[in-house]
Order: structure tokens, then sequence, then C-alpha cells
């Protein structure tokens, strides 16, 4: 199953529900405001690093570089539209809006 | 907006015939509108409109015709639960024409 | 392999749209299928042809008519559309009004259905 | 399997979700519901929208049943959360934890979001 996560995790709870209806090592993706939760330094940095655990992390490239996030967590894997689509193609999706 | 009379009282109705306000219902109500459709309501006629009635009010949606059947067959006997009986008794469509003689909201056939 | 991509949320708005369509490009360059796209709830929004955008911004409408020009079917949920006030008078070239069971027929004849929306 | 996770009156996406159901149920698909986050409170009893002026549906949920989705399963730290048991909810369901959840969600073909 992939873990499709839009929404900033600093207003809505859905990244925490995500992790925890999850199995380990199911993918967790991040678009529009969901790569938010890539965010360096952020109050939420301690739920992402224990997520990176279980889960593999990828963002949206497009997404960050509108939110003029140069620099990710370390973990977290940049990918584009085709990388997206690779992974659906893989796994059953799931968008947790 | 088109509106019917019963009784001296005007009932609007919207576009398709359905009774704009649920709560203007009636059996004369009921019998007027039977009669925008040409049916001839007999007993076995107001026993489904009572059910869907029934439905409505514990559930708030008129049932799908697959599931108005079963629900019948279950509730008036199994002769009466099929679609073929109830098409004989509304012939344009028990759902539509039955839902309206009700009173109750037109189906939003999204189906 | 072929993908269904549900739309349920209105354009300008939400994100929403712009990543079914940016997904939908890039699922096409990969070779892949779409089998349809569903608007429901506001995404319904997304097929009037009423939009007037100024030049400088993407036109979300005409942008999914192209789509739908390419042989990409478009299908509006009636009852949704119905609430929102889309009918056929008002809808986008190449999409269509239907039913909530055509979702159901994409789901059966898609690989995958993926969602975007609020 | 439908996965509503949001509360319902707010917005439409709890009662136009509900209408999806139903109709795949129609469709004889074989379908299942799963309720979290906020849609646990779709199912809490008592609820009287008349002065909102809004249309009341929790009672619709109780078809689900007689409209094939047998299976229909509730978050039990959703409905914790919200200080809520299996006896407020208007319809019978099977709580399962978030594991549980999982596991079936993984056994779909298709997961739609409402």
């Amino acid at each position: 199953m992939l873990h499709i996560v839009n929404k900033s995790p600093f207003k809505y709870r859905n990244l925490d529900t995500c992790v925890r209806v999850s199995e380990k090592e199911d993918p967790i993706i991040l678009i529009e405001d969901g790569v938010y939760a890539a965010l360096k330094g952020s109050s939420i940095e301690g739920l992402m690093k224990k997520t990176l655990e279980d889960h593999p992390v990828f963002a949206i490239r497009a997404d960050l570089k509108a939110r003029g996030i140069d620099e990710v967590l370390d973990g977290i894997e940049v990918c584009d539209y085709s990388c997206f689509v690779d992974m659906v193609e893989k796994h059953i999706p799931y968008s947790w809006l | 907006m088109a509106t019917l009379e019963v009784n001296g009282k005007q009932h609007e109705l919207d576009e398709d015939g359905f009774l704009a306000n649920m709560d203007e219902w009636n059996e004369d109500v009921a019998l007027a509108l039977a009669k925008t459709e040409s049916v001839e309501m007999t007993e076995a006629h107001w026993e489904v409109v009572n059910f869907l009635r029934e439905y409505y009010a514990e559930y708030k949606i008129a049932p799908m015709i697959r599931i108005l059947t079963k629900a019948i067959g279950k509730k008036l006997g199994k002769e009466k639960g099929n679609t073929k009986y109830l098409y004989e008794l509304y012939p344009a469509g028990p759902a539509k024409q039955a839902c309206k003689i009700a009173g109750l909201p037109k189906p939003t056939g999204c189906v | 392999m072929k993908f269904g991509i549900l739309v349920q949320e209105g354009p300008y708005n939400h994100q929403a749209s712009d990543s079914a369509y940016n997904f939908i490009q890039a699922a096409l360059e990969k070779g892949h299928e779409i089998t349809g796209v569903f608007f429901y709830n506001d995404g319904v929004i997304n097929t009037t042809k009423l939009m007037d955008i100024p030049a400088d911004d993407r036109h979300i409408s005409k942008r999914w008519s192209d789509l739908g020009a390419k042989g990409i079917q478009l299908i509006v949920c009636v009852a949704a559309a119905k609430r929102r006030g889309i009918n056929p008078d008002v809808l986008i070239e190449n999409a269509r009004i239907d039913g909530l069971g055509q979702l159901s027929e994409l789901c059966i004849e898609s690989d995958r259905l993926i969602t975007f929306g609020d | 399997m439908f996965v509503n996770r949001k509360a319902p009156h707010g917005s439409i996406y709890a009662y136009e979700g509900l209408e999806v159901i139903l109709i795949f149920g129609a469709y004889d698909q074989e379908i299942s519901a799963a309720f979290l986050d906020d849609a646990v409170l779709s199912l809490k009893k008592g609820q009287d929208t008349s002065e909102i002026g809004t249309k009341e549906f929790s009672a619709t949920f109780r078809v689900l049943e007689a409209y094939g989705v047998e299976n229909r399963y509730v978050e039990r730290e959703s409905l914790e959360q919200r200080g809520l048991t299996e006896e407020d909810l208007v319809m019978d369901v099977e709580v399962v934890d978030g594991a549980t959840l999982r596991k079936y969600m993984g056994e779909q073909d298709v997961l739609l979001p409402f």
C-alpha cells in the first residue's frame, strides 16, 4: 500500500493516523502541502524521524520547489511525478485526504 | 413552478412533478399525485407507498429498486418482493413513480 | 498499466486538480493508459466552460477539455453536478455527465484508482 | 473499500461519500466501509440537524447492511480519541485496531477516501 499525504502536518493530524494505520515498509509520499512535513528543524521533526525508521518517505520535487523548500530532512527522498507514477504502479494507493 | 391543487390548497411541485415540501403530504395529496401519473391507487399500491414512507422515516432515504424488492419481499411476502410485481403497479418505475406518490424527494438518479 | 483518476476538489481553490493533471501527464508520458477521470464532490466544478481566466494563469477547464480531446473520458457525476449547478449547457467539450455507476465501472476497468482531493 | 475519515455536517464529504457507498452497493460489488478519525462522528447517535438546516443522514448508515456492505469497520483509537464507544454508534460495526485495519486495507484492490 502506498500512503499519499497532502496535508500540512502543522494543521492536520493526517500523518499521525497514516502512520498508525500502516504497515512497516509501506511507502509514504508527501504531495501538495504534505511536503511541509519534510522541513528541517520543525516541531514535527521527531515524528518524521520516527516515521522514517519504519517507512520509506518521498516528497514531490515540484511541490517542494513551489514552497521554497531546498533542503529536506535526512532520509526523505525527493522524487518527481514520474517516480510517483512508478510507485502507484507498484502499490495500491490510498490518499489521506 | 407548477402547483397541484388538493382540497382547495395549492401544493408546490418541482420540475419533475415531485412534491416540493414533503410535510404537505397526506392521502388526498397522494391520490392527486397518482392522478398526474395515471395510476389508479388500489390497496396494493397503498401498501408500497406506505412501505416507502415508513422506510424513509426510518432511514432518511428511498431505497434503490433492488433493495426495495428485497425489503418488500421480507415485509409484505415473497410473492410481492420482485421487480415484475412492482412494475405492474407502477409502470413508470416503482422507485420514481411510487416515491412521487409517497411524497418523497426524487431519487438522485446517480446510477 | 491502466490508471483511473478521481478528482474530488474544485479548481483553483485547491491544488488537487493540478496534481491530478500532473500525474496524468506523467503517466501518459510513461506509456500508461488513463481509463478515465471521474469528477465528484466540488470536483465537478472543474468542468464548467464558464471559467474566465487571466492569460497569465492556467486555464483548468480548458486543460481538461484538451485531455478529453485526446480520447480520455471525462465523467462528471450527475448528482454532484446538479447540486452545484453544472449541467450540459455549461459543460466543457469532451466531458459527459453520468452516474456514479461509472465510477464503479472505472474501478473495475482500472488496475489502480488514485484519488486527488482535499 | 471506502475509507471514511471526515466529520458530517461541517462539509459534504461524509454525505456524498455515503451516496457513493449506496450506489456501489446497488451495483453488487463486493465492498466494505471503514470509519476512522472524524468519520466515526458520522455514526454517533442522537444527531439532529433540524436547526442548522442540513440533511440528517446518520440514520441512513443503518441501511448499509441491506445494501450489501457486510464489512463495516471502525478504528478503535479514533473512537477512543473522541470519547466514544461502540454503544454510541447508530449501527453494528466491527471495532478494530489500526494494525488490523491496515491488514484489511491491504487486501483491497481499490481504496476510496471520503
